[in-house]
């Protein structure tokens, strides 16, 4: 395990305290417990958003706490959600008298976890609200399973849901713009290496040198199967084809594109996703107004991408265009 | 032999209990690395660890119930966490007031424990989960005839139900996402509920 | 080598096709020859600014392209500087009648062929100045080497000249500012891992599981020397002192702090590593006054890390804080 | 045997650099592998390869030298593709107007070109480049019997340049953030000089 790191118990710690040196103007570091709020918590009348689930996801969440996104971010360890404590101090504290919401990534633990703090947090006469995102179509959804992962929508519901905020939303109608964003939108990965936890010390799994996990999950899970590595382009149709089977769309919807790289994968190969992936959405009569394309979501240095599509309402045009200041999203401002 | 849980002896159990954690991490992890995501082991002894160091000398059975579940909660993160926290917490509810516990009355707490945790999980038997050891538990504490009959009956009856889980495909948790994949592999929660209901029966047999 | 492109001889086209599929409302991309111009160039009455360099290092320069910041860039083959017949379509493309600044990182052939492309331009009647830049210490300088190499100043003195630029300084102003720059930032870099060229298919050195190469360069240039890997608080000092050695500096000076990642290295050990610089710089009685964390100028998909310092004035901090909105890097509009 | 260097023989002559440096292609990278960043070869080749694309048929010398010079400059980048884009475009000026070149006339235009590449990247002779290769070789030119003869000493004197580049601590480009390392391997840019003027060497004798 080749990492900059001190040891590995004190990597979220000592993560948490570089960003706090690094972004004093944007956010707040909170310790013991740990959360990361935005520097002017909490604003008055304001809807509060917030977020959080395991570490070695960065910048999310805590890159995209800030004006115009989230609240307040929980940091939990390396790929482990965090504790409900974390969620119900973050709570307390960004609480401006019209709500928080809850944004939560559909898993087991990241749903537990925040809804014991959402019980916690009504009993203290907080009102909250919470919406779980499951947008990842690698994972087939029954009422047999624990449901689809939330991946991709999570941080363009962050986003279009922190401009509704900013603009004066109640709580009801910013948990209703997230419930209709995680509708809209449906993400599929892949990955070409796994990844080392800190604490694990070795790989979360191998793969062959020929090798490629399709639909792979955030946390090195299995995905859908263990395939021959492909072409870029047609990598971007496996990834496509799925997103576009599953999300309801008509010709002429506009959509945004987020090309995500999961930690180890150069921007230069995202472009190449990317130009692809943006033809297919084209000859599918769909109209891409908006795009995203980095390491937003990473899995450490797992090297792979995810692609997340979402279908655009007016409406969501307008709050992802509205200004956000956060250490890894910033426009307009 | 005892035939009442009072506080020394549930802190004697937790003291095992913690132990064997400790001791049965690795087993544990590698369990979880299996059909999860490999972090069960690190998960439960980082949160007795912290039992441990919170536990003091609680007023009665609730109180010690209630540190145990609140500590769980705030440290151990991940699935197991909250469930855990919560099978404690609701003990502490039905707890409340007695200083001991018979055989009946542990049935009646643990009973309402593991309802809690079946709210909170919303798991099924069957579904390979935690719930897989703690359902027989409950059920073998019924009608045993001294107190550490009825603890020994439970212990077994909680390591059967684990072992059972292996040919079952998961419908909860991270290991659902594996489908058929996770057949063949016994589900890491319902071998550390085995574990704690072995230590309960070690300490007071 | 397990990369999402289609052949090597196709990814730098294939990259710039996507870039412009993705900001189209920032940027232009121009083929035959390559270059990136911002969406509104030529800019009346304003300096433009040009850089660019081998591809490889994204987002460095493509990304570093519109209002506040960067004219044109002109992309290489992958680590190989590009031609002059780019630099001076560029050139030519960008000038608002107020001059064009070459922004020239010190490599051989990234000099000489801004140095012929200005020469043509004058030759056109085209007011050009270059300012060359030489920050990393761990190449000595002297007489007798090709100098020091041009690193993570680079996309400071980019930043900082476009804000100049914007607000309407003249061309011999910028330039001097971008010498000034120059002068006041040092940066040093180490490696976990090399990098694989496209082209050549296999990486480009071989370090061993303990190692890491101290001083190296953003083309998998060997360093000063092989080394024991050390924890990141070791590291952070190992980058830092041959720094601040170098860098004239006074107590109570303000300097920016760029925390650089390579590629493959996470953001969240970008922030280890950050946390430890920061304490440095402040032990040394510098305020650090402004600071950049992440991935901004790689080596493909190397697991690395660079750090710059740059001692600021007033002025550098008015134009550091200016508005810029690039692919890379935006704030302010 | 030629004694004159027109566009028909000069013409050969790229064609056989060309054909020279492509099958060389490897070996030029590696050698620059060794002690810079593996692209030289790579970076000729393409060079090359367009040259012989473009080249159709110039009317003198100068329009095939100031043709080949902008095709290198156009194509191949890095720091090579200056500099033997400079050799060829001075070569052009010096050789403007003539129709052919005689053993004098072609010691004046390559003596001219390589003071381009020398104004153009100031490197002085040990400094481990091309140059190690082309000043020997235009001191070898002057004064010799006939055109072959003078081409094959040239062509002898470049390749005793080139390997003399071995001992040497690089001064310029990349191979110079080396310092001691570089000692003990051949110059790539100086061997791409010998390959280049051997093949001229071949197609006038
Ligand atoms: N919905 C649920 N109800 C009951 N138990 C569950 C549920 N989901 C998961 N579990 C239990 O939690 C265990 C996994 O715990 P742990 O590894 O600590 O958390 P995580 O899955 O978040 O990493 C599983 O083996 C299973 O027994
Ligand atoms: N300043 C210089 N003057 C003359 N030749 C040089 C100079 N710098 C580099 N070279 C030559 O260029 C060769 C390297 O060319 P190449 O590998 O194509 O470019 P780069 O170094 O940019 O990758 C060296 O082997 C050397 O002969
Ligand atoms: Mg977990
Ligand atoms: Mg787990
Ligand atoms: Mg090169
Ligand atoms: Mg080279």
């Amino acid at each position: 395990m080749k990492k900059f790191i001190n040891a590995p118990e004190n990597v979220v710690a000592e993560a948490l305290a570089g960003m706090a040196a690094a972004h004093p103007g944007l956010i707040r570091v909170h310790t013991d417990p740990d959360f990361i709020t935005r520097a002017d918590a909490p604003v008055r009348g304001k809807v509060a958003l917030v977020s959080g689930g395991g570490s070695g996801h960065e910048p999310m969440h805590g890159g995209f706490v800030g004006r115009g996104m989230l609240d307040a971010a929980c940091p939990g360890a390396v790929f482990t959600s965090p504790t409900p404590d974390q969620m119900l101090a973050a709570t307390r504290a960004v609480d401006g008298g019209a709500g928080v919401l809850h944004i939560v990534k559909n898993y087991t633990g990241d749903v537990l976890n925040f809804e014991m703090a959402a019980d916690l947090a009504k009993e203290e006469g907080l009102d909250v609200a919470a919406v779980v995102i499951d947008d990842d179509v690698a994972v087939q959804d029954s009422l047999y399973t624990a449901g689809r992962r939330g991946v991709g929508a999570t941080i363009l519901a962050e986003k279009i849901c922190g401009g509704a905020a900013e603009a004066g939303a109640d709580l009801a109608t910013v948990a209703a713009l997230c419930r209709e964003v995680n509708g809209a939108a449906r993400s599929m990965g892949v990955a070409l290496s796994p990844c080392t936890v800190p604490h694990a010390g070795k790989p979360s799994f191998t793969l062959g040198e020929g090798e490629m996990e399709y639909g792979i999950g955030i946390h090195g899970e299995p995905g859908r199967k263990r395939i021959p590595i492909e072409p870029a382009d047609r990598v971007a149709e496996m990834l496509m084809e799925p997103i576009l089977a599953d999300l309801p769309f008509r010709q002429g919807d506009k959509v945004l594109l987020f090309v995500n790289g999961l930690g180890g994968t150069p921007l230069v190969e995202l472009y190449i996703l990317y130009r692809k992936a943006e033809e297919i959405a084209r000859s599918h009569g769909l109209t891409v107004a908006r795009s995203l394309v980095g390491p937003y979501m990473t899995s450490l240095e797992m090297a792979g991408t995810s692609i997340t599509l979402l279908r655009l309402t007016d409406d969501m045009i307008r709050h992802w265009d509205a200004p956000v200041v956060t250490p890894a999203l910033r426009w307009g401002a | 032999m005892a035939d009442q849980l009072d506080v020394p002896l549930l802190t004697a159990w937790l003291g095992r209990a913690a132990a064997a954690i400790e001791a049965q991490q690795g087993h544990l992890s590698d369990l979880d690395a299996a059909i999860g995501d490999g972090d069960h082991g690190a998960n439960l002894a980082r949160g007795f660890k912290a039992v441990m160091a919170k536990l003091g000398t609680p007023a009665d059975p609730a109180a010690l119930f209630r540190t145990v579940g609140m500590t769980l909660i705030g440290t151990v993160g991940g699935a197991s966490g909250p469930l855990y926290g919560t099978l404690f917490v609701e003990m502490a509810k039905a707890a409340a007031g007695r200083a001991t516990l018979d055989a009946a009355g542990w049935h009646g707490v643990l009973a309402a424990g593991v309802a809690g945790v079946v709210a909170r999980g919303k798991a099924a038997p069957g579904d390979k989960t935690m719930i897989d050891a703690l359902t027989p538990a409950v059920a073998a504490l019924e009608g045993a005839a001294s107190l550490p009959e009825a603890l020994a009956r439970a212990a077994t009856a909680a390591r059967a139900g684990a072992e059972a889980t292996a040919p079952l495909v998961a419908r909860k948790g991270r290991a659902s996402y594996l489908g058929e994949r996770a057949i063949g592999h016994v589900d890491p929660g319902a071998t550390s509920s085995a574990m704690l209901l072995a230590a309960l029966a070690e300490a007071a047999g």
